[in-house]
This record gives C-alpha cells, structure tokens and sequence, in this order.
C-alpha cells in the first residue's frame, strides 16, 4: 500500500496547478511517523503508511484559504470524516482536493500494539468520494469504546463532577487540544480575544472547566472523534471521554449521523425540527 | 468616544419602588460604582421635571451615558431614549434598569432584600451602560410600486385596493386571462351569483384605476433585493422584463385537486371533478339525471391530512341545483362528515336536505365503489347506520376534491424567501397576529395561497395584504432596528454557521478580495434578534446593543460584583 | 561536606521533618503511567524520586504559569491596592532533575541582570535544591551534549544518588548543607557499598546531540534553513513552549471582575500567534514559519549571542511532546546542514 | 449551611414574551423570594450557551433561560435555535457532572405572569435545596 501511496502522489504531482501533497514521514527516534508536506514529486518516496499514523492531515487544511493550486491528501476514515466537515464550513473547497483514502483496521496505540483510543466505535464517511484509495474504505469492526473507559453514565452527577475535576484539573492550560484540533480554525479564538476576556489566566479549577466546556460546545457535532487534542494534550487529559460521550448525546438527540459521516448532513446545533425534544417536559404551555 | 460619564436616576415611582425599595441608598451606593460621575433620585422619573433634570443633568456633568432605573423599558424605554436624544446624546446610549415590575412591585414585604436586589441591578444596568456604544438606525427608500404575483379574487383585490390609493401596480398572471379559478366556476356561494359577474366587477375596478399594468401569460423569473427595493424579473412570451418594487403580494391562489387513480376518473364516462361539473353547467347543460357526489376524495388521509373546508359547501350547492333543476333524478351526497360553516353555509345545507338531496356517511375505511363498465352505472358503499352494502344507482359520479397548493410554490418560496407549511401553502408570520405578513419585510400573502379560502376570503385578505403594503410606501422609506448584527471580517472564518440560523436570509457569506470566505450582514433586512451572533463561534458576529462583551460584563457585574458576601 | 544516606522507607518522614519549616516541593505522580508533577506537600499521589521529568519544569515554582503582582477591591468609590506578599515560609525542592536546575541558571541571566526581577530572586535566594542524579530518562535526554551533569547537577544545593534502597545525599552548598543537617534524625551513615554504588552510577544522556557547540551566531546562516517545511507539520500548538524549562517570556494583565480584579502575571510565548501582534493589529509574525524560526533562533542563536550559552539543557520534552514530532534537536541539525551547504 | 443559603439566579428573558411576562407578574403583584436578576435580550436565541457556562463557573448558582412558545417566537424561529442549544448544553453539563437544575429553559408568554412567578419560585426553591454551585466552590481555588 505504501508503494502505492507514492505513485499517487509522484503522479499526482506530475500535473500540472498542483501545490503540494499532505502525508505522513517517518519520524526520528522512536516517535512513529509525522505529517510531512511534500511540494515536488521527487520526495514522494518520503512518505509511509502504517498504524502509526496518528496525524489528521485534514487539521492542515484550513491554512490553505485564500492559496491557489490544488492539495493532495491522505485521509484515513477519521481524517476523510473532518476533511467533509471542512469543506461544509467552507474552509477549503472540495475541487481544489485530490482525496487519497487510505484503509485504516485501526491505529496502535501509545505502547504500539494495543488499539488506539480514537479507533474505537470508527465510523467511515458514507458514500464519500474519493479520487483515489488504496484499497475499499469500508468501516472496520472494532470494539465500541476503550475497556478503560470511566462508565460516566453508571455515575451520579456528583460521581462525575468529582471525575471531571479530577480530570480537568490536569490540565496546564497549554491550549495545544484547541490549537490540534481540525474544528478549531477560527482566526481569533474566544479564548485569545480580549474584549470580552471571556477566560482567565488564572490556574483554577473553573477555569479549566470553563475552557474545556466551551471547547466541547462549540465542537458538539462537529467533533469527528479524531482524538488529536487527546493526542496533543501532555497531560494525558481525557478528552476523548468527554467529546465522545457529548457525540453520543447529540446523535441521540437528533438522529444525527455523526460529524462528517454523512453527506449533506448539517450539524445538528445549525438547525431545528419544529418538533425536536423538550429540554424540560412539562415546560410547555 | 473619550471617558465613560455615566448619570444615574433612580425613580420612585411615588410610592410604587420607593415604598419598598430605599432608594437613597440605591444612589449612593450608584454614586460609588466605577464610571458613575453623577446619580440623583426622583419622584417620577418619567416626569417632565425628571425628564427635564435628565438633559440638565446631562449637560452640567458632561454624561454620555444614561442609565435610568424605575419602571419597564417595555413601556418606557422610547421616552428616556427621547430625553438622551434632546440633550444631544446617541438615544442608544441610554440603558433601562426595571426596579418596579422585577423588584419592588414582587419583593412588597422584604425592603432590605429588594433593596440589596436593586443595588445589584442598578450595578448590572451601569456596567452594560459603560460598554454601549452609539448606533444609527439603518434607513432605506421604499419604490412606491407592489407587485402582485396572481390574478386571482385575492390579487385583483389587492391590486385594486393598492391601486385606488396611488400606487403603481404589477399585476401578473400566468393564465391568459384574469380571474383564477374563480372564472372556471358557476355560481358562487353565499348568494348564489353567477361567478363570472363576482369576478368582472373586481377586474372592472382594478382596469379603473389605471394604475395597474397587467402582464398575462407571465411568470416571476428572479426576484432579489429586500424591502423598499426589490428587483423583480418577469418572463412572458412578448420577452422579459425588469424592473424595482418596493412591496410584493403573492396571491397564487391554489388548484383543484386532480384525482387521479381515485373512482375511476378519467377511466369511466360520467366520473368528474366538482370543477368539470361547474363547467358542464356553466355551459348551460342542466339535466344530469341519478348522481352521486363523493366528498372527501383525495382528501383528509395520509398524505393529504387536511380538510379543503369549502368542499362541502360546494357539493351541497351543486348537489341542490341538479336535484331542483331534475326533481325526479336522485342525488345523493355521500359524506365522511360535513363542514357546513356558518350562518349561510348551514343554511345551504338544510336547504339541499329539504331539496330532497340524501346524505350518506361513508367511512374511511371501506371507500364507494364505482359501479360500471364503459360508463357509470351506481356507486356501491357501505351504509355506515345500516350497516350493510347499499348501490345507489347514478349516472354521474361527482368527485369533491380538496384545493391543493400549486406544485411550483416550492420555486416562488424560494425566490422570496418565504416558508412553505407541510401542503405546500405559504405559511405566514404568525398564524394570529401577523395573518397576511410573512417574516420577511415587505412580502405579504393573500387568498388560497395560504389556505382554500372563498371568494369572500379571498378578497378580505387580498385588501388585508394591500393595507399592510402600503404602510411603507406611504412611509417612502424604512427605518429599521438599529441593534442589528454586524460582522468583523478579520474574526471571520466564514464557515457559515451565522447564515445558517438567520431566519430573515440577512446574513450571507461570500468570497473576500483574498478568496476567503467572509460572512456580511444586510442591516436593512437584519431584525437584530441575535441568533447569528449566539451561533458564531469566535464572536466574529456582534448584536450591536447585546454584544458578547456587554452581556458578559453584566454577568461578571452580578457574579463578582457584590461587594458584602451574598 | 560528609555523605549521609537516606533509606527509601524514611522517605515520606524525611519529606515530613523537612515540612516543619519549611514549604516542600516534591515529584508527586497523581496515577500510575503520569509524568510526575512537582506538588507542594503534602499532595494528592505519592511522592516519587525516579529519574523521570516533571511534566511541568521546575522553573515553574520561580515563574508560574500564572500569579497575582498585585490586587485591588473597589469599595464604596475607593480603591484599595494589596501587593504580593513575601513567601510565608522558605521552600525546598526535591528531587529536581538536572536539566531543570540548569536551565534555572539560564534564566538567571535574564532575571537577575539589572534590575533583577523581584519575584524570581525572592524565590531563588529562598529556595533550596536538592536534586536527584538522573541516569537519563529516554531518548530524546542529551543534557550531557549541553554541558550539563546529570549526576552532579550545576546548581544544585545538594544532590540524592540512587544507591541500593535509597539515596546517597551529599551537599554541595551551605544551603545544602543546611537541609542535610535539618534530616540528621532521618539520615545515616552510608556503607562503602552503597557509597560505591553511588559512584559508579552512568547516565545514558546522549553527547552527540547536534546542539553541542550550538553556541554562537547563526545569523549568516538562518535563512537558508528550510523553515516553510517544518512550518508544514507545525501546528502551532505551543506545548513546546509550554514544557520548556528555559522559557521566560511573561504577559502582564489586568483582570477586572465586577469591583475587584488582580494584576496577573501569565506565562507567554513566541509560538502564539499574539505574542507579536501591536495595538494597531499590525503583527510581524503572523506567518507560523516566522514564529517557529523566532522560538528556535532565540534559544539557539540570540540567547548565545547575548549570554554565551545556548538557551536549551537538552531536556528533549519538546521532541517528545510536539504532535508533529520536531524539537529543538532537529532544528540545530537544520542550522548545521545549512551551514554545511554554505562552505 | 445550605439552611441559610440563598442562590444567586441568574434569568435571560425575551423582550417579546417572557420580559413581558415577567412585567406581567409584577403587574399583578406576585410575590416571589428575590433570588433572581432578570437581563433582558430581544430573543432568547441571542443567548449563546457560552455565556451560560460562564455565568456558572463564575460562581452564579442557577440560570434560566426564557423564551416564547415554540411556535410563537417574534423572529420566527428563534426559540428553536435556543431549544436546541439547551439541549446540547444540557447533555454537556450532565456529562461534566453539572446537576440540570441550574440550568434550565421556559417558555413564558406575554400574558404567563402567573407561570413566570410559578417559574421563578420552583426554580429557586430546587436550587436552594441544591446548595451552593459547585462550580462556584472551585472557583479561585487552585488547580494541581
């Protein structure tokens, strides 16, 4: 496959109005692999497929606004489900894309054998069109979610809260889950505007709840469970808990396909059904 | 704009707030709050003298921020406003704190309460008041010309009432001729008048006022713009045309509906739609001999929920003229239930009885049957209160069919931005108290457009819509609400999100210089209700008034300002 | 100074008896597989003296990532302005690393040149080091290429090396002198044995890091290192910045909340797209690649045009931590390639 | 504690219904515990769960947000962008361990000043028994 992946690009490369090809490097020492943006076909040869190709190319995306020429890419199922919702919130136009999908069975893990936390539950993008694959892109059968998963549900609110500030509490503050993060390509954050200062520098508790409450809120439906900010993160917070115990609720509470799963789909937070749930039964007339 | 001055004025309302409230000391604890350089109390705020010491006030302290705490800005708010803008002061730098509806006149038994209650108010309202900002209301020109879109009942009179009053008026159908559907019927209930006659006067007083330039066998191609200068295209076979309106009225009408695969029609001599009988005997054939008239059909079942509400009384109409004008021929009605409204149409129906026209109930769930080879020979259904098979035998068979919204409605919707309910009828602002409006400004609907209405409907609603246009060009411009959303380009990412909650279409993302995509907002179309800027998540988008900063602060103001311990 | 011994079972007494005068830091880890984290004691976790990198360096206790300067309360139209009060009590910390207590040198130079920085010479003058000698945690250590002695750390008031079930404690300086005494009751003689353990102790902390004899002006080179390419995978988290023990750039805030509010002293960093940005809105290093090329250059090439020394020890959490698996290593193998090329 | 504990509440109403509904309340002299601080927006969907969330661990004990009708809203459909958002907001403080009664939606006619009274005093007395939020108690403290 790997071999494949360079003749792709090498052609690809070849034509002419093209910009770059985006895919993964082996990287020094014993971290695995990294993205690696190649702009002449003769580097092709650089780039690599296997479980450690944690990276989601598609976060790289937003940068080209407003650039000419057209942008190979390698996405796996994940990276191909952020890479539609990018294209939906208009930061990169799908023409100027040529979309390599690449079959993922599932990402290793930090110890490099177990099954990484993100792969857990994938879902592949339905009926995406992709201009080139290494082979059929269809969703793998993994296990739903990490055996060491807190169970939130089995929880009492109380229960949870203790789990999240615990949780939350790790935090430094290094902002590197916002900035990882493929949704997150607003040009000023509210976390960065100073009118209004809407987070302080403080290194509280709040705070950290704060950041990462509003975080999930804006991502709600539009998080594709990547998992780059849990990888980012030096912490070892567990996001991935939080954004996808949030996914669930959202796609429960409104048939939602889930984040860049299906074509066409709108998240959730950018509509309405006259008929959608009451938040508080009984608040009605 | 140089240091923030803000003025404060706390009302007693006589003894409405002060009997509860301690006011004095509201003031001074208002005189220690940042920004305050001055703060009074007054009997009546609301008084000439406190209105007066409002501009003095103003003046002598150089204030250029106003906060006034008494009563309800519901009710209130313009005057006060007023008040800042005689002394020389942007009106939208006036803040409203309400200490008697939401404090005094709800806390009557705890004054220390309401008293710390006020002061946490008054402290919110200052801190908002220091971050406004002055805003211009948005104006715009309003072309004294309508189009109406339909030359049905409802638009003629529509078109003819705006007519009378001096506008000019585009009037456009797409049939050859004026009239809608009312031309292809025969008499019109209540009254019982020849259809034609109804409809000629209408058309008689539209061509009158020599207002009305009317474009038959037209379509409407495009219409973009907003209210006060819409750019409507028109496509007709003698070629297109252009040109600016400043209202529009969509008088569209609606169509019977064809029931195809229902009892045989088009399949058997004799089967026929209420409007095919209409035309029978419009063109003077009276004699029909046995007939049965089936309501409902097509009507009130999956798919098609609703009742046609006029149906029944067109059924009962026709089915009384072929009884009287036939006495020996039998007519029978067969009914799921009937919709006989009011006075006049009651009336029709105990009239039709009396005529010795047979009703008969029929259900849902074992529909008539036509009985018949080459032409109609009786129709079989169950008798609901015999409960057995009966066959009535008829010559003719009359399908009553609903009115059903046009199948292109979806294309005008679209073009207007207006919604369309479940049936594809237009579905106005507010089912009782804007009927005629929709949301969008300066568009507004009339006649079976909205739902099957009668004649009489028609032509209420088709002057009700016409009333409603004319406001803003009488007005020849509009003010809008000046705290509208606006957009900064650098915060922007242009993903959308604005766009996709506006529910007036006033916010749109385009293309920058750069090849970005930037939202903007359409201030003269903006209402200002903020779900854009709820919706944008960097705060790219701002409700001017309600920024992102100023509700912040008053959070802040109640969470952090206390200054004991709550 | 004489060697005294401390038992791993005494461990958690000795961290007591030093608490009774004094505030005592020390590497906690919180669940089993964290990075430890340098807690005042006593924490939430148990205390661990392993040769593993805080998650958060120690310069950390001398700059927090954010602190009150001063506060003020509005009352009744006055305002009242409280300054940062003198730590209450002298601190210790155990266990530092290396890496960590040299680059408080580092910033020393910053610091302390005139006029010093209050803040950071209270803490410095009142705080004690008691390091622990690191055999080199994983692959990406090479302090030892940087000049630094991960056995017998620079810096360092006294000095725990591992030996049999516990630690050799020697002390190098009158502080530390003063926190041996402090422990007597907990301490013991040590036997040759465990002496000689002690001194046998290697570290696998690389020397061949191309940041040795990194120290000097790049100036003629810089602009030939292929900046855009690593600007590719960079994005732009920061947690370079945010783990780097020799980073020392601050904010001042003012933070009003309703009447009360705090002048806020936070951390800061190049790699932020704000850190450059003017009043005006103007930024000269908007572009990724301009602020990567300062963060790296500053350490490397300004920082030793100003100090003589290369503003990095060689910790290796950037390379470990950044996603897109650069740090400062890579970069200084950069400069030496461009340089190559050029003569 | 929470015996002599009195909640900070904090309501967003809409200029159109609920602000009106609450005047209405007040019209008629309902009498309510002076727990709440009514901010008037012009539509309850100019309330971004953001500053919910801000108002919450900032230390504010409960917050209410009030709208019209679904179906009423003077902007169409405004209330049901809010509707939404306070679902999402919901199963994100439920997640986080936030109980839900300090956050919750109404919708409050123009003419329910009796069902905003009603409103007001449930939502206060829930709070009240809650105890103090515990955002609130995290505030200020140091994490780590």
């Amino acid at each position: 496959m790997e071999r494949r992946l360079r003749e792709i690009a090498r052609e690809f490369l070849a034509r002419p109005g093209t910009l770059c090809f985006l895919g993964w490097e082996a990287a020094p020492g014993e971290r695995g692999t990294r993205p690696i943006e190649i702009r002449d076909a003769g580097r092709a040869d650089l780039l690599v497929w296997n479980r450690r190709c944690h990276a989601n190319l598609a976060a790289y995306l937003p940068r080209f606004r407003g650039s000419q020429g057209s942008i190979g890419i390698a996405v796996k199922g994940c990276d191909a489900r952020a890479l539609r919702e990018l294209v939906r919130a208009r930061q990169i136009e799908r023409e100027r894309l040529f979309v390599v999908g690449v079959p993922c069975a599932g990402l290793a893990g930090p110890d490099g054998e177990s099954l990484a936390r993100r792969c857990h539950g994938c879902r592949y993008p339905e009926g995406f069109a992709y201009d080139a694959t290494l082979g059929p892109m269809v969703t793998p059968d993994l296990p739903p979610r990490p055996t060491d998963d807190p169970d939130l549900d089995a929880m009492s609110p109380d229960e949870r809260l203790r789990w999240s500030e615990e949780e939350l509490s790790r935090c430094i503050r290094c902002d590197a889950c916002r900035k990882a993060c493929y949704g997150c390509f607003c040009p000023e954050c509210v976390f960065e505007a100073s009118r209004p200062r809407w987070i302080s520098r403080r290194d509280t508790i709040a705070e950290k709840l704060f950041y990462h409450a509003v975080r999930a809120y804006h991502l709600a439906g539009r998080c594709v469970g990547c998992d780059e900010c849990g990888r980012a993160c030096p912490a070892g917070v567990r996001l991935d808990v939080l954004n996808r115990a949030l996914a669930r609720h959202v796609e429960e509470l409104f048939a939602f396909s889930g984040a860049g799963v299906a074509e066409g789909a709108v998240p959730p937070l950018l509509a309405f059904e006259p008929d959608d749930p009451e938040p508080y039964p009984g608040g009605e007339r | 704009m140089g240091k923030v001055r803000v003025g404060v004025f706390v009302c007693h309302c006589g003894s409405n707030i002060g009997g509860t409230v301690r006011v004095p000391e509201v003031v001074e604890y208002a005189r220690g709050l940042p920004a305050v350089r001055y703060a009074e109390h007054n009997l009546y705020t609301c008084s000439d003298a406190g209105l007066t010491s409002i501009k003095k006030k103003i003046a002598e302290h150089g204030l250029n921020r106003v906060v006034v705490a008494s009563c309800t800005p519901r009710t209130h708010e313009e005057l006060f406003r007023r008040a800042c803008e005689e002394a020389g002061l942007n009106r939208y730098l006036f803040e409203f704190v309400n200490l008697r509806e939401h404090c005094s006149w709800i806390h009557m038994r705890e004054p220390d309460a309401a008293t710390a209650k006020a002061k946490d108010l008054v402290r919110m309202g200052v801190a908002k008041a220091a971050l406004l900002e002055p805003l211009e209301a948005a104006r715009a020109k309003v072309t004294p010309v309508s189009l109406v879109i339909g030359g049905g009942a409802a638009g003629l009179a529509a078109a003819g009432a705006l007519a009378q009053q001096g506008f000019r008026v585009h009037l456009v159908e797409r049939s050859d001729r004026l009239g809608g559907l009312a031309i292809s019927l025969w008499r019109l209930l209540p009254g019982d008048r020849p259809a034609a006659e109804i409809v000629g006067v209408l058309e008689r007083e539209v061509k009158a006022t020599g207002n009305v330039q009317i474009h038959l066998r037209t379509v409407v191609e495009d219409v973009s713009g907003f209210v006060g200068a819409f750019k409507v295209r028109l496509a007709s076979p003698d070629g297109p045309a252009e040109f600016e309106v400043g209202t529009i009225i969509v008088a569209t009408g609606a169509r019977e509906l064809e029931p195809l695969g229902l009892y045989r029609w088009r399949e058997l001599e004799g089967v026929m739609t209420q409007l095919e009988l209409e035309r029978a005997l419009s063109s003077g054939r009276t004699r029909y001999g046995d007939a049965v008239f089936i309501n409902c059909a097509g009507a009130r079942e999956p798919g098609r929920t609703y009742c046609g509400r006029l149906c029944c009384a067109v059924a009962i109409k026709n089915a009384r003229y072929l009884k009287e004008s036939d006495p020996d021929a039998r007519v029978t009605v067969l009914q799921r239930d009937v919709m006989a409204f009011g006075a006049e149409f009651e009336g029709e129906y105990r009239r039709a009885m009396e005529a010795g026209v047979r009703f008969v109930r029929y259900s849902p769930s074992l529909l008539p049957e036509i009985v018949g080879d080459a032409s109609v020979k009786a129709v079989r259904v169950r008798h609901d209160l015999m409960g057995r098979d009966i066959e009535i035998p008829a010559q003719i068979v009359v399908l009553t069919t609903p009115l059903a919204s046009h199948a292109d409605s979806g294309e005008l919707s679209r073009m207007l931005k207006v919604p369309l309910d479940a049936d594809g009828f237009f579905l106005e602002a507010h089912m009782k108290l804007r009927p005629v409006e929709f949301a969008t400004d300066g568009v507004f609907v009339a006649g079976a457009a909205r739902f099957p209405a009668d004649i009489r409907e028609a032509v209420s609603q088709g002057i009700a819509a016409a009333a409603k246009a004319a406001a803003p060009m009488y007005a020849g411009e509009v003010i809008v609400e000046a705290t509208t959303a606006r957009t900064d380009p650098r915060a922007c990412s242009g993903c959308g999100s604005c766009e996709a909650v506006c529910p007036f279409g006033a916010v749109t993302v385009a293309q920058d210089a750069k090849g970005r995509p930037v939202s903007s907002v359409n201030a003269v179309v903006c209402k200002g209700c903020g779900a854009c800027a709820a919706a944008c998540p960097c705060g790219a988008v701002q409700q001017q008034g309600f920024t992102e900063q100023q509700i912040l602060e008053m959070v802040e103001s109640l969470a952090f300002g206390r200054e004991e311990a709550p | 100074m004489t060697a005294r011994y401390l038992d791993r079972a005494r461990l958690a007494e000795a961290c007591a008896v030093l608490g009774r005068n004094l505030d005592v830091f020390a590497p906690v880890q919180r669940r089993p597989g964290d990075p430890p984290r340098l807690e005042l004691l006593p924490a939430a976790g148990n205390v661990t003296l392993a040769p593993r990198k805080p998650l958060v360096p120690l310069k950390a206790l001398f700059l927090p990532d954010c602190e009150e300067i001063m506060t003020f309360r509005r009352r009744g139209g006055e305002t009242v302005v409280t300054e940062r009060p003198a730590l209450a009590r002298d601190r210790v910390v155990l266990g530092a690393l290396a890496c960590d207590v040299a680059a408080l040198a580092l910033v020393d130079r910053v610091m302390l040149q005139d006029p010093p920085d209050p803040t950071w010479r209270e803490r410095r003058e009142r705080t004690a080091i008691i390091s622990l000698a690191c055999a080199g945690e994983d692959e990406t250590c090479c302090c030892a290429s940087v000049g630094v002695d991960p056995l017998r750390p620079n810096g360092a008031d006294a000095v725990l090396s591992p030996a049999g079930d516990g630690w050799l404690l020697e002390s190098a300086t009158e502080k530390g002198e003063r926190i041996v005494d402090a422990l007597q009751e907990v301490l013991r003689a040590p036997s040759a044995a465990e002496i000689g353990t002690a001194r046998a102790l290697t570290s696998s902390s690389r020397k061949d890091s191309p940041l040795a004899g990194c120290d000097r002006a790049w100036a003629e080179v810089w602009e030939r290192v292929p900046w855009q390419g690593l600007a590719a995978r960079c994005l732009g988290c920061g947690v370079c910045a945010a783990l780097c023990p020799t980073c020392h750039c601050f904010e001042i805030q003012d933070e009003r909340r309703g009447n009360d509010g705090a002048r806020l002293r936070a951390w800061d960093t190049c790699a932020a797209k704000q850190y450059a940005r003017m009043a005006s809105g103007e930024n000269p290093r908007a572009k990724l690649e301009a602020r990567i090329r300062q963060r790296f250059l500053h350490k490397l090439s300004y920082f030793a045009e100003r100090y003589g020394v290369i503003a990095c020890v060689g910790c290796g959490r950037c390379a470990a931590q950044c996603p897109g698996a650069t740090g400062i290593e890579e970069v200084a193998r950069l400069l030496a390639l461009a340089e190559a090329d050029h003569g | 504690m929470t015996a002599s504990f009195e909640p900070r509440i904090l309501v967003f109403a809409c200029n159109w219904c609920s602000y009106a509904g609450a005047d209405m309340a007040g019209v008629s002299r309902f009498q309510m515990p002076p727990n709440c601080r009514v901010v008037r927006v012009m539509c309850s969907a100019r309330i971004k769960p953001d500053q919910i969330l801000a108002a919450l661990t900032r230390g504010i004990d409960a917050v209410v947000v009030l709208g019209c009708h679904p179906g009423d809203c003077h902007y169409a459909e405004g209330n049901y962008h809010t509707r939404r958002r306070a679902l999402v907001l919901d199963a994100l403080l439920a997640t986080l361990g936030v109980e839900k009664e300090r956050f919750q939606v109404r919708w409050i006619s123009a003419a329910e000043g009796a069902k905003f009274a009603a409103a007001i005093r449930e939502v206060i007395d829930t709070v009240r028994d809650l105890g103090p939020n515990p955002l609130g108690r995290s505030h200020g403290t140091q994490a780590s």
